[in-house]
């Protein structure tokens, strides 16, 4: 197999994504953690655009690091967070941890070893999907095209607005 | 009415009057001893710091209204390049002590000081800041800004014209043209045993 | 017309024809990279200078004009000092995300200048889906300024960054709106298409009312975005000495600064791009010797000459109007630019469907 | 209605000194009684303490009080003390007048008489833990080394009240508790305006409260008026509230004019009026332009300053100074007026009426200007009374204190001006009370300048002037209010204790009251219109 761009592109966001989800995790301090999960938020991004999908990619970065991220940020300056998150194992805890560790691992080997990848480096398939598919198939009543859901979400988020709105009013 | 000559020890009234011979003592203590490269480095970097010292906007009292006069429209000290002048002093290169420090202000002035990033300049205004002014038997002022942190050029009046304020200031331009960066110190002292 | 693409694709063959594709690529980005940042720095000069000249000219005032010819070396006289000046550490914070924060500013801001079409087929970042894109990229910028509030550990920088949040997430609806606007007129999210739908006239033209509303709410919501006065409340000088980056000294300060003026530069050029016709030279039908002068002037020319008019604009405001009240300006954008926006859009629609552009 | 009888009915063992000033003397025990009596009586309802001033009377402490009644405009001196030097008490009357609280303060840290009832017994200007009280006789000048450890605040006061037996005891009140959100904003500050520090409790962005601390530039000019001859005290009256530095000076010499009994000859009245009313315009046009770069509009800062120019040129050409003009002097003023000063006088009145009318296109008429301020920091007249704000910010809550139409001086009885009042409170009116204030002051001007009448600019006076001995008051309307000048004399060519009621300190003492629930960013807008001068607070 010879090495192509695409490949060392790919092969140093995954160490960066990694790594940054790692330390998402390990690192006490709260402020810490939320930057180290942007970076990892935008280096999903940089695989979609790897991959073509650069619709998804902008959504990604819009949606997660862009909304997301700003809204935990909020939340903890707004919250009296602790400063550091001295959080120690508790034994209780270590066999359901255990147990999470090795289903999801297992899945996940079992996903990679089983799964026939597309050969997705050699064929062009680095082909931008169109802007215009994507929106017919969000607002379309056709086959497998999402009207429904899309119309769904809307009316569940305009009642989170609402329901934010009284909890607020009530202050 | 003319004005009595006044003395000065160190240097003739005349040569302290004539900005060419100033600059000529500048050039003099500049010349000896500095490598070609960093020497040039030298330059580069003290051109820029001298055309750029940005104030902080600090005033206690009557001089500040005067350093507003030369931020506004018939002084303009944009025109030297001090245009900005900064309410962080993190941000801020020169602190301009614009009236009487007293004892309560002190303590306030120092941190201002010492909160300030390298390199830091000070410019005592007015009378008061220079050595009391006025003020100067008063049970709460202080003698002097130098007295507290150290300071670069004195402007003396009650208060300076804005004209002497842009003097001060392009004296403080010259002061900071002689600093040695990279390349050699300007003054060798002989270390104390 | 000069088409950047020939270029482009010259060195694209010379280069591959020399080196395996991957490589070529790979030294391309670089070199691009490298040329944008230059742009970067170049373009925040020019500007700072700029508005320095502009605002002496509005206050009877000379401005910079000792340091070099008519004072334009001042500004490298100001970068030679922010370099070399001490980078304060503070005690009690965390001083990585401290100094992480202006870099994520910066980054933002420099993803955002990256999708600008300067000219004829000198296009960066020109993805399908390119405005979604700058909308995106422009958001991360409130995390730079909330996490350089926060980790300054004062409470100053922490008011200004929260100010800043708020600011920024609600204005970014207003900009959506225009942007949506524009999108439905012109029928893709692609700039180099924006600028092409508009060969036969500028937008602002050809749609009209719709167009010029959503140009002026543009203009005001661009302005909030960017932090700049009337709307520099996370500053606010008088009130919170420096806002969020009170506590920054040297380059990371350094880095807030070019950052916030080249936002201003971003924001007007994308004004520029969507409304002003990009690098689209001024064609008036009918006059086809015009049409055919007009031509010869290449379209960087055109770009930048536009975007400077809207960063003339922009400065005008901000050295006119008094600074608003953070209650104020909240309501100002939630009461009535929104509505506007959101009216404007449904008006935009309706033009297209019944065909009543130009 | 005889007040003096009226004061004896109600503290009959009060005495009366006719020295200079009617001044009378009440015990200590019967004084707390007399003045609620004075304030609240129908016939008498003195409703404005004009000033409070320690004294050292060498055996006894004391504090003397000019009150003024705005109903009927009568006024009176009351002095009182208390012989206990080791450890003086009075009674507070700082709920009757508002104004008391501060000035009480003041008084305690200078002399160290503590007023019993007062809230918030803390020192007003020098620091927590220094030594002494400077302001007494016996107080010994090098006590006190400068001291340059960082300051810690205290959110603890004391407060002395009276229990059921009778004895006085502590009580201690609290500032702000841990809980608050306290941002402190000042001493060095950009809208502070000088060296001012509002500690400040906030709930997101609206002010809970805020209590100002003082002293950040106290010089103690009145303490070393001790130590200076008449002529000498003159040079430091210009640095008080540097704005106003001409009007400042013109008090203090007619305070001297008048306890000698030297008659000023009118040319002298002519030139004092106009060069008042210059500085006052020049004051106004940068209140203008500070307040318009407070608010983050830099444009307008740099218009006012450049018009301002025009009035500093006009100083400069008579007296040689551009700020400070060190200009009146005892007995008239001290060099003749240019021979151009009238033409160029002449000049910058039509000029500047013009350039007013920009002032209101390019700011007045702004809509985020309205917004801003309309309705922002009200300040009721009882209140405005109460707390003395005289000048502008009075004026602007309805209260006709204007000191030139009160008790009028120099030329301003023969000229015709409007006082101008409004009756909003907010800080739009109290903007608007200076911009129109600066037409008035033309006005006056273009009234006084083609009459000037030929004569001599200065009385010969003796070269050390001997004040007779007695307390004198004199007031007259400064830029920013009614300034005045308060002297005890023994005869000597020092003056015993020189006062200066300062404008400011009524101003800072009700931002409390103005700020009450507004936002940060009407603390800027409020302290803007309010037009305060530190070193004038300070002294």
């Amino acid at each position: 197999m010879d090495i192509t761009l695409q490949n060392v592109v790919f092969i140093i966001v995954a160490i960066f994504i990694s790594v940054f989800s790692v330390l998402t995790v390990t690192t006490k301090k709260i402020m810490r953690s939320v930057t180290y999960l942007l970076f990892v938020l935008l280096g999903t991004a940089a695989i979609y655009f790897l991959l073509g999908y650069t619709f998804l990619g902008a959504v990604q970065i819009m949606v997660y690091a862009g909304g997301v991220v700003v809204l935990l940020v909020f939340s903890i300056f707004l919250t009296k967070a602790d400063e550091n998150l001295n959080i120690g194992i508790k034994i209780k805890k270590v066999l359901p941890i255990l147990l999470t560790v090795l289903i999801g691992g297992g899945l996940i080997f079992f996903i990679i070893f089983t799964h026939n990848f597309l050969p997705m480096a050699s064929t062009d398939a680095i082909e931008e999907l169109n802007m215009k598919t994507i929106g017919f198939a969000l607002v379309g009543g056709g086959k497998n095209q999402y009207i429904l859901p899309f119309e769904a979400i809307g009316v569940l988020l305009l009642a989170c607005i609402i329901g934010g709105l009284l909890i607020a009013r009530k202050r | 009415m003319g004005l009595k000559k006044p003395k000065i020890k160190s240097i003739k009234y005349e040569e302290f009057q004539d900005n060419e011979s100033l600059e000529k003592m500048a050039a003099e203590l500049n010349a000896n001893g500095a490598n070609v490269i960093l020497g040039a480095v030298d330059d580069v970097i003290n051109w820029g710091r001298a055309n750029s010292p940005w104030s902080l906007t600090f005033a206690t009292s009557c001089c500040g209204i005067e350093f507003m006069a030369i931020g506004a429209a018939r002084y303009d000290m944009a025109r030297f390049g001090f245009e900005v002048t900064r309410p962080s002093p993190r941000q801020a290169d020169l602190i301009m002590v614009c009236g009487t420090i007293t004892h309560r202000m002190a303590p306030v002035l120092k941190r201002l000081y010492d909160q300030m990033a390298e390199p830091k300049y000070v410019v005592a205004v007015g009378g008061c800041a220079v050595g009391g002014g006025p003020f100067t038997k008063s049970y709460h002022v202080v003698q002097g800004v130098d007295k507290i942190i150290p300071v670069d050029v004195y402007l003396p009046g009650c208060p300076p014209r804005p004209e002497a304020f842009l003097y001060s200031m392009m004296q403080l331009q010259r002061k900071i043209k002689l600093q040695k960066f990279l390349g050699g110190v300007n003054r060798k002292e002989k270390k104390q045993k | 017309m000069f088409d950047f693409s020939v270029v482009s694709s010259w060195i694209h063959q010379f280069l591959t024809s020399v080196m395996p594709e991957g490589l070529a690529i790979f030294l391309e980005c670089l070199v691009v990279g490298v040329c944008i940042l230059a742009a970067y720095a170049v373009i925040a000069m020019i500007l700072i200078y700029m508005e320095r000249k502009i605002c002496a000219w509005f206050q009877c005032r000379i401005g910079p004009d000792r340091v070099g010819k008519f004072g334009l070396l001042q500004l490298f006289a100001d970068v030679i000092k922010m370099l070399i000046k001490e980078i304060v550490e503070l005690k009690n914070t965390d001083k990585f995300l401290h100094a992480l924060a202006p870099y994520i500013v910066i980054l933002s801001s420099i993803l955002a200048f990256a999708c600008l079409p300067i000219n004829k087929g000198m296009e960066i970042l020109d993805f399908n889906i390119g405005v979604v894109f700058l909308v995106a990229v422009s958001s991360l910028g409130v995390i730079g300024i909330l996490l350089a509030g926060w980790s300054s550990n004062s409470k100053y920088t922490m008011i200004g960054a929260m100010r800043s949040g708020a600011q920024i997430i609600s204005y970014e609806l207003s900009i959506g709106m225009c942007l949506l606007a524009v999108a439905i007129f012109t029928g893709t999210l692609q700039f180099s298409e924006i600028v092409a739908f508009q060969a036969d006239g500028w937008l602002i033209f050809k749609g009209h009312i719709p167009a010029v509303i959503a140009f002026i709410v543009y203009l005001i919501a661009g302005n909030a975005e960017t932090n700049r006065g009337p709307f520099d409340m996370p500053e606010a000088e008088s009130e919170l000495t420096a806002g969020y980056h009170t506590e920054y000294s040297g380059m990371h300060f350094g880095f807030f600064y070019l950052s916030e003026y080249l936002n201003m530069f971003i924001i007007a050029g994308v004004a520029a791009t969507i409304f002003l016709g990009g690098w689209m030279p001024l064609h008036i039908s009918g006059l086809e010797g015009f049409n055919a002068i007009m031509d010869y002037i290449p379209g960087f020319v055109w770009f930048f000459g536009k975007a400077f008019f809207v960063v003339f604009l922009l400065m005008w405001m901000r050295w006119t109007f008094v600074r608003l009240r953070i209650d104020q300006l909240l309501k100002f954008e939630w009461k009535i630019l929104l509505p506007i926006g959101l009216f404007n859009l449904v008006l935009m629609i309706l033009v297209v469907v019944f065909k009543l552009h130009f | 209605m005889d007040l003096k009888k009226r004061i004896l009915e109600i503290a009959p063992e009060t005495q009366f000194v006719e020295q200079g000033d009617i001044k009378a003397i009440v015990p200590s025990s019967s004084f707390y009684a007399l003045a609620k009596k004075l304030k609240e009586d129908e016939d008498t309802s003195f409703d404005f303490l004009l000033s409070l001033t320690g004294m050292d009377f060498g055996d006894s402490l004391g504090v003397i009080y000019h009150l003024e009644s705005t109903k009927y405009g009568h006024t009176c001196v009351l002095q009182t003390s208390t012989t206990n030097r080791e450890n003086p008490e009075l009674y507070s009357v700082c709920d009757l007048w508002k104004t008391a609280n501060f000035n009480e303060r003041e008084v305690y840290d200078f002399f160290g008489i503590r007023f019993i009832n007062h809230p918030d017994m803390r020192r007003l200007f020098l620091r927590d833990e220094w030594n002494g009280y400077p302001f007494r006789k016996d107080y010994d000048m090098d006590s006190n080394p400068l001291n340059m450890t960082n300051e810690v605040t205290e959110d603890k006061t004391t407060e002395l009240t009276i229990d059921a037996e009778g004895n006085v005891i502590e009580k201690e009140n609290t500032l702000f508790d841990d809980k608050e959100y306290v941002i402190n904003i000042g001493p060095q500050h950009p809208s502070t305006h000088g060296v001012l520090r509002f500690r400040t409790s906030l709930q997101g962005e609206i002010i809970k409260k805020i209590e100002p601390y003082c002293g950040y530039i106290h010089r103690g000019i009145e303490k070393m008026n001790e130590n200076l001859t008449y002529p000498q005290t003159l040079a430091l009256t210009d640095r008080l509230d540097y704005l106003s530095a001409h009007q400042n000076r013109h008090a203090l010499c007619m305070l001297i004019e008048k306890a000698l009994g030297v008659e000023i000859p009118e040319r002298v009245q002519y030139i004092r009026t106009i060069m008042d009313e210059l500085q006052r315009i020049d004051s106004h046009i940068l209140f203008y332009s500070c307040l318009a770069m407070d608010m983050g509009a830099i444009t307008p800062f740099t218009y006012g300053f450049r018009d301002r120019e025009m009035i500093l040129d006009i100083f400069e050409q008579t007296t040689g100074g551009r700020l400070i003009q060190n200009y009146n002097v005892v007995g008239g003023v001290q060099a003749d007026i240019h021979p151009d000063f009238v033409n160029s006088v002449k000049k910058f009145i039509p000029y500047f009426r013009n350039i007013l009318k920009e002032y209101h296109d390019i700011f007045t008429g702004n809509v985020i200007v309205h917004q801003r301020l309309k309705g922002v920091g009200v300040l009721s007249k009882e209140d405005a009374i109460s707390f003395g704000t005289t000048g502008g910010t009075g004026r602007a809550s309805g209260w006709a204190c204007d000191t030139r139409k009160r008790k009028p001086y120099a030329m301003y009885d023969k000229v015709d001006f409007k006082e101008i009042v409004y009756t909003e409170g907010d800080s739009f009116a109290r903007y608007m009370v200076r911009m129109d204030e600066m037409l008035e002051s033309m006005k006056i001007i273009e009234q006084l300048i083609d009459n000037i009448p030929e004569g001599a600019y200065q009385v010969k006076m003796k070269p050390i002037i001997k004040v007779p001995e007695g307390s004198y008051f004199t007031s007259v309307e400064s830029s920013r209010g009614e300034f005045g000048v308060f002297l005890e004399s023994k005869g000597d060519k020092y003056p015993y204790r020189l006062k200066y009621r300062s404008t400011g300190l009524p101003l800072v003492a009700a931002v409390d009251t103005i700020t009450k629930g507004g936002k940060i960013a009407d603390l800027i807008a409020i302290g803007g219109t309010l037009d305060y001068v530190i070193p004038d607070i300070d002294r």
